[in-house]
């Protein structure tokens, strides 16, 4: 397999009032083709700003995206023009959001959504494009798809809103697709049909996915590599069983103790971290997890530890790790 | 649809009988109403007094006069002018209408086609110069009234005037087209700062909504993100502040009418309230109520038809 | 297109960033501030509303403290009549009528001339100011925030019947386009007034009207907000916690709301004050020789060729008025609620 | 009335809250097309929680579960059934009885920002329900306010800081001290951790838990999360589309679940183990969930009920509405073909 997405480096700055917020702070990290990527945080922690600034969605300004590149498929997209961006969005790399419910526009037919894409990067007339709108849908599983393509976005529940959703982001064959919580929304009886469908199509497709969630069981079950964010930073890299089995960052280790698990005895205690994540506009010297860290000693509040190789294929941000 | 328009011809119903009654009881409420004494003047003899009175329906009690006046209204006949006599109520008004339409129509559109394009390209170039600048503009005109204005204006054309400059003309509504782009350009102005301002709130709220990423996310052009997708979700709330708006519109139309010898509704109200013309007044009145109204009911109309999410089967 | 222009610089961030922000005061001894405080700070960042409050205050200080004063500046003079001699407080009284004196320019006598009937126009000024804000705090300090609070706080915390009296009672208003319910009251009780009050009758009825007229669309506001206010999760606890619906009212609704209701109340008065004016300027208002800022541009439009100063000094005091509280409105919106500025 | 109390009370001696038959049902109104049709958000609820106990009661939105605990507390008027509260029905109550008892069981809300006033001081807020009370003078209810900010584990200087001030985490702790102000016997707490991060849900979670033991609280643990629910409940219903289909002790719920409502969410639940996630069977439920408006005839479940499917969609289950019976000592299920 080879790489598809490589990330050097990459920072992502708002400029507020109150002061420049290093939403992202030098992430480094490659996806390779067909596979599932979990990126893994709290709110705040930097993944959703991550991905768009991947897609270089984000409003220049406040937000300021720096970084050493972003190659997907051989080209940088920090490079890029914005037409030469537009070309590759909805075509080569597609992106879904948490909120099915607002994140299609009410006033158009779900067909016409999706086609738009479609004629918009595929070259087809009205007609095709159309056609494979309808393709699309029934392909995510929506009955009946030639009629409801004509339907619009609130005749729609919530789990079939976010199956249009990954319609429009499938339906120009895209090397990557960028899931943004893509089930929180949602209840968990369709979060499993979601994922079962995304699971499936990716498959089929052939599709590099990069899902990003707070949820340690979604990624468990859905990726083949996970990244964990902390305050803007990636923390720790490795691939899923290891992240479970093996976690090196104390972070890593304090989340996975502190969530009620269905396979634990009933009623031992959870572990909870202490004290709050850290104000972006106020970062601590040093590694930022340090003033909740168990295992934090001197060094860790002078210096920020680099992400480095801790074992095979794993890599963490910390000078203790394990 | 069909319940649709039943239900808005109720509520017409509704405020025409709401509007008459109120506008009834004020008159019947009012002091120093002798119409038919001041309609005869000197020629005042009790056997003409009483002659008159029943001739224009006043010996008869209160509700008899109101619901004579609502029969009348059904047939499209809004009574006898207590001041020309002779003269019914629909020679004053009729004339009228289609001046005042033609004026509040032209404002109207005039203030969309400027204002609402005004608050998209200060929305799109939020808190630069161009922004500011413009919208500071459009308060200005929001706030400040066409009969100050209208000082101002007047000013400038005597200096115009005296420097042999050429002006456009103000007095004579229908001496042709160039008599009417002043009255039009300064009635529109509030109309126009409302809806600039409104545009531009809308446009930043749009433009922050989850669909807008979405469009994006698609690789659309900037171009039809705005112009398609967020404009046309901008186009819902504008709609609907459009049937509200049009209390400036009216407010306006009676200053300007007034002001410029505008042979319209407003400027007949106006003198009908100099004339202590009852009839006459309770017609404009009657008449602007459903004229408002209707304007309400296109709009609703047209909201109907951008919005899928209250189309009506 | 300008692509990356779309989003004015704050907007994104606030959101992004705000769990953070949150978390900037909770260090040991850092002042915490008020909401209010914190809105009274946005309001000074407003260098626009400031200076409109500045300018707005000088014109209020002005007309309650300098009329009274410039009545008693000047000398008493008698040339031009003869034997009477007459001291400032006749000839700098906004309503002291001089026909020998018509049309005068500026000068040390009558700083800002004098109009067709030989009243001080400067003077004239200074009242015509002090009936706009009179008509603008009773009508919308007294009824239209009086009774809009009222009824909108109670038709929205508690529905039913009022609910449906105060939509009716709305309804109705709104549909009497823009002033003509005013033009037709005005126009009928005028002279009632002006026989049973005086020549400040019409001025009473004025603002009477104008408040009834304004009120229930406050009342609809608040009552919009009221229904807002009780989705939040807090109402709910407070009645939990045993708190009754009055205290609920009094505690949590209305100081929530206030702030919106101030913001309303102040573009209200720009409203008002322009309906005045308009009123004023058919000839419902004030009546002759008394002042308001309509009645001295009504009084001066048909000689705007030879005296356009007659006309501009009045139409330019209202427009900085109906300006500075539009201002003042839009700056104290930003500040109560910041995300309406984007 | 007197007597059917008495009775309540002598059946469930141990109980504190006994629920019978709750229903509430919201009128649906539509102006010129009211239909007079109602949405059954509640239709038929019984359980009973016993002192110092949590019941935790889970569904997917829309089934009801927080209309429950509303209607237990009588923040919205309930249709029919009674709310049996330490031996009394309080449906029956006035007004003011209501707000009286209110003080005995009190309710932590779910979103920390909505739910505090944010013009209010911590002190002012935590004083409230103290000032409403009247629990004591001035200098007795700062104490007290002192005592409970140690309690829930916030330091006294939160006293006179804003709402806006504080993360959601400890905010949700300042709603904690607010209803553990009057010393309440039932806390109702609605999805009190979902809105918080999951470093932070832990932290609020053993506080739950510490002051259950230190004060003897009963917790009605309202959540759409299962694993949470299954950590801090002692007993757990399970509800769908206004009806508890399954209700039994946590462990035997999350072992031997009988209803094959009860076995697809406990299988839709993704599991922070990889290996396990691989192997594992997922019961995929077909379809959305029905609207309460219009639920689906018989039984509520069965159109997207695997077992039914298995069993050739049987009559009964279209046709008959299920009733909550005990399938074992303290499992109740509501299902006809309930799987062993």
């Amino acid at each position: 397999m080879t790489d598809l997405l490589t990330v050097r480096d990459l920072h992502t700055t708002f400029h507020t009032r109150a002061g420049d917020v290093p939403a992202v702070n030098g992430v480094s990290f490659t996806m390779r083709e067909g596979e599932t990527l979990g990126i893994v945080g709290e709110s705040g922690s930097g993944k959703s700003v991550t991905a768009l600034s991947i897609m270089r969605l984000l409003p220049t300004p406040p937000a300021e995206i720096t970084g050493q590149e972003v190659l997907f498929a051989g080209q940088d997209l920090l490079e890029m023009s914005q037409d030469q961006l537009r070309a590759l969005r909805g075509n080569k790399m597609a992106m879904i959001f948490q909120d099915p419910m607002t994140s299609l526009n009410p006033v158009f037919k779900v067909g016409f959504q999706i086609a738009e894409s479609v004629r918009m990067h595929m070259n087809l007339g009205p007609r095709d494009s159309w056609n494979r709108a309808v393709e699309m849908l029934d392909k995510v599983g929506i009955p009946n798809a030639a009629r409801r393509a004509n339907d619009y976005p609130h005749e729609f529940s919530g789990g079939m809103r976010q199956r249009v959703m990954i319609a429009i982001a499938l339906s120009c064959n895209p090397s990557l697709l960028i899931a943004d919580e893509p089930t929180t929304a949602l209840d968990v009886t369709i979060q499993a049909q979601i994922l079962e469908l995304m699971r499936a199509l990716s498959k089929e497709f052939q599709t590099a996915v990069m899902l990003i969630t707070h949820d340690l069981g979604v990624i468990a079950g859905m990726a083949q590599q996970v990244l964990v964010m902390y305050a803007g930073r990636l923390v720790e890299a490795t691939d899923t069983r290891t992240l479970f089995a093996k976690p090196a960052h104390p972070y890593t280790q304090a989340l996975l103790h502190s969530i009620p698990r269905m396979d634990d005895a009933q009623n031992e205690r959870l572990q909870p971290i202490t004290g709050q994540p850290p104000d972006l506009l106020k970062m601590p010297v040093g590694c930022s997890f340090a003033p909740r860290c168990p295992k934090a000693q001197a060094r860790c509040q002078r210096e920020t530890p680099p992400l480095v190789e801790v074992g095979a294929g794993q890599r963490a941000a910390c000078f203790f790790p394990y | 649809m069909l319940r649709f328009f039943l239900r808005r011809l109720i509520g017409l119903l509704f405020v025409v009988i709401g509007v008459t009654f109120v506008t009834y009881a004020m008159g019947y409420l009012a002091p120093n109403q002798d119409p038919i004494a001041a309609l005869l003047g000197q020629h005042n003899t009790p056997q003409a007094y009483a002659t008159l009175k029943h001739e224009y329906g006043l010996d008869k009690p209160w509700y008899i006069q109101y619901g004579t006046f609502l029969l009348n209204l059904a047939h499209g006949n809004l009574g006898l002018s207590y001041r020309y006599p002779g003269q019914s109520v629909n020679d004053f008004i009729g004339p009228a209408i289609a001046i005042s339409i033609q004026l509040g129509l032209s404002a109207l559109i005039l203030a969309l086609v400027l204002g609402i394009p005004s608050g998209i390209i200060a929305a799109l170039r939020a808190n630069t110069w161009v922004d500011t600048s413009l919208m500071s503009v459009m308060l200005f005109f929001y706030a400040v009234p066409a009969f100050v204005i209208i000082p101002f204006y007047q000013v400038l054309i005597d200096i115009l005037v005296a420097n042999n400059l050429p002006t456009l003309p103000v007095q004579g509504w229908s001496e042709g087209l160039t008599y009417k782009i002043v009255p039009v350009v300064i009635l529109a102005l509030t109309s126009m700062g409302y809806f600039a301002r409104i545009s531009r709130t809308v446009m930043l709220e749009v433009l922050r909504q989850d669909y807008v990423r979405t469009a994006r996310s698609k690789g659309l052009s900037e171009r039809r993100v705005i112009y398609l997708h967020a404009f046309r979700n901008a186009l819902l709330p504008l709609l609907s502040v459009i049937g509200p708006s049009l209390a400036f519109l009216v407010s306006g139309a009676f200053v300007i009418e007034d002001l410029f010898n505008i042979p319209g509704v407003g400027g007949a109200a106006i003198q009908a309230v100099a004339n202590r013309d009852w009839p006459v007044l309770q017609g404009t009145v009657v008449v602007l109520a459903v004229a408002v109204v209707i304007m309400n009911i296109v709009v609703d109309i047209l909201y109907s038809v951008a919005d899928p999410r209250i189309r009506i089967q | 297109m300008d692509t990356d222009r779309y989003l004015e610089p704050d907007t994104a961030p606030t959101q992004l960033t705000q769990e953070y922000l949150m978390e900037e005061s909770l260090e040991p001894g850092l002042h915490s501030t008020s909401p209010w405080r914190d809105s009274f700070r946005r309001f000074l960042r407003d260098k626009r509303a400031v200076g409109a409050l500045v300018l707005l205050a000088i014109f209020i200080l002005a007309s309650l403290f300098l009329l009274p004063i410039y009545e008693h500046i000047g000398p008493v003079i008698s040339e031009r009549h003869g034997f009477v001699h007459i001291g400032p407080a006749k000839y700098h009284s906004p309503t002291y009528v001089d026909n020998l004196v018509e049309n005068a320019p500026a000068s040390s006598l009558h700083w800002l001339g004098t109009n067709y009937a030989g009243q001080d126009i400067f003077a004239r000024l200074l009242a015509g100011i002090q009936v706009s804000l009179f008509v603008a705090v009773i009508v919308v300090g007294v009824m239209d925030v009086g009774l809009g609070i009222i009824f909108g706080v109670l038709a929205g915390y508690y529905g039913g019947i009022l609910d449906t009296l105060l939509a009716r009672f709305t309804d109705l208003i709104f549909a009497f386009p823009g002033l003509l319910f005013a033009v037709l009251v005005t126009g009928l009780f005028r002279q009632a007034a002006l026989d049973r009050f005086g020549n400040d009758g019409p001025l009473y009825l004025v603002a009477i009207t104008l408040g009834l007229t304004i009120w229930p669309q406050m009342a609809r506001y608040v009552r919009g907000q009221t229904l807002s206010l009780k989705e939040q999760q807090f109402i709910e606890a407070s009645r939990t916690i045993g708190t009754s619906s009055n205290q609920i009212i009094l505690r949590h609704i209305l100081p929530n709301i206030l702030s919106l209701i101030f913001v309303a109340a102040t573009l209200d008065i720009s409203g008002t004050i322009i309906n005045e004016g308009v009123l004023s300027l058919i000839g419902l208002g004030v009546q002759a020789p008394g002042s308001s800022l309509g009645l001295m541009i009504q009084e001066s439009l048909a000689n705007i060729p030879y005296f356009p100063m007659e006309a501009i000094l009045p139409s330019l005091t209202l427009t900085i008025i109906v300006l500075a509280f539009s201002f003042i409105g839009d700056g104290l919106r930003d500040a109560f609620d910041p995300r309406s500025k984007d | 009335m007197a007597d059917e109390t008495m009775l309540a009370t002598s059946m469930t001696t141990d109980a504190l809250l006994d629920v019978q038959d709750l229903k509430v049902y919201f009128p649906m109104t539509g102006g010129l097309l009211q239909r007079g049709g109602a949405v059954r958000a509640v239709d038929g609820v019984n359980f009973t929680i016993r002192r110092g106990e949590t019941l935790g009661l889970v569904g997917e939105s829309g089934c009801g579960k927080s209309t429950t605990g509303r209607a237990i507390l009588q923040l919205i008027p309930v249709t029919g059934g009674k709310v049996i509260f330490n031996g009394m029905d309080i449906t029956k109550l006035s007004p003011k009885a209501v707000r009286q008892k209110r003080a005995e069981m009190q309710m932590v809300f779910q979103d920390p920002f909505s739910s505090l006033d944010p013009r209010y001081t911590v002190a002012q807020i935590i004083g409230e329900p103290l000032v409403n009370f009247k629990r004591g003078n001035n200098r007795e209810i700062d104490q007290r306010i002192r005592e409970l900010l140690s309690t829930v584990g916030l330091p006294t200087n939160s006293l006179n800081r804003y709402p806006h001030e504080f993360s959601g985490g400890q905010r949700q702790r300042v709603g904690l001290a607010r209803a553990l102000a009057l010393n309440p016997s039932l806390l109702i707490a609605d999805e009190p951790v979902s809105a918080l991060d999951v470093s932070v849900q832990a932290q609020v979670l053993n506080l739950m838990e510490d002051l259950q033991q230190k004060l003897g609280l009963a917790y009605l643990f309202i959540s759409h999360n299962l694993s949470v629910v299954r950590h801090i409940s002692q007993r757990v219903a399970v509800m769908y589309l206004g009806r508890i289909v399954e209700i039994t002790a946590s462990r035997q719920l999350y072992a031997q679940p009988l209803h094959p409502y009860t076995k697809a969410l406990l299988s839709a639940i993704p599991m922070p183990d990889p290996v396990l996630e691989a192997t594992r069977q997922r019961i995929v439920l077909a379809g959305d969930l029905p609207s309460p408006v219009a639920p689906p005839s018989g039984c509520h479940f069965h159109p997207r009920c695997p077992r039914a499917q298995a069993l050739g969609n049987p009559e009964r289950c279209r046709q008959e509405s299920p009733t909550l019976t005990m399938a074992t000592l303290d499992h109740a299920v509501a299902c006809h073909f309930p799987e062993a």
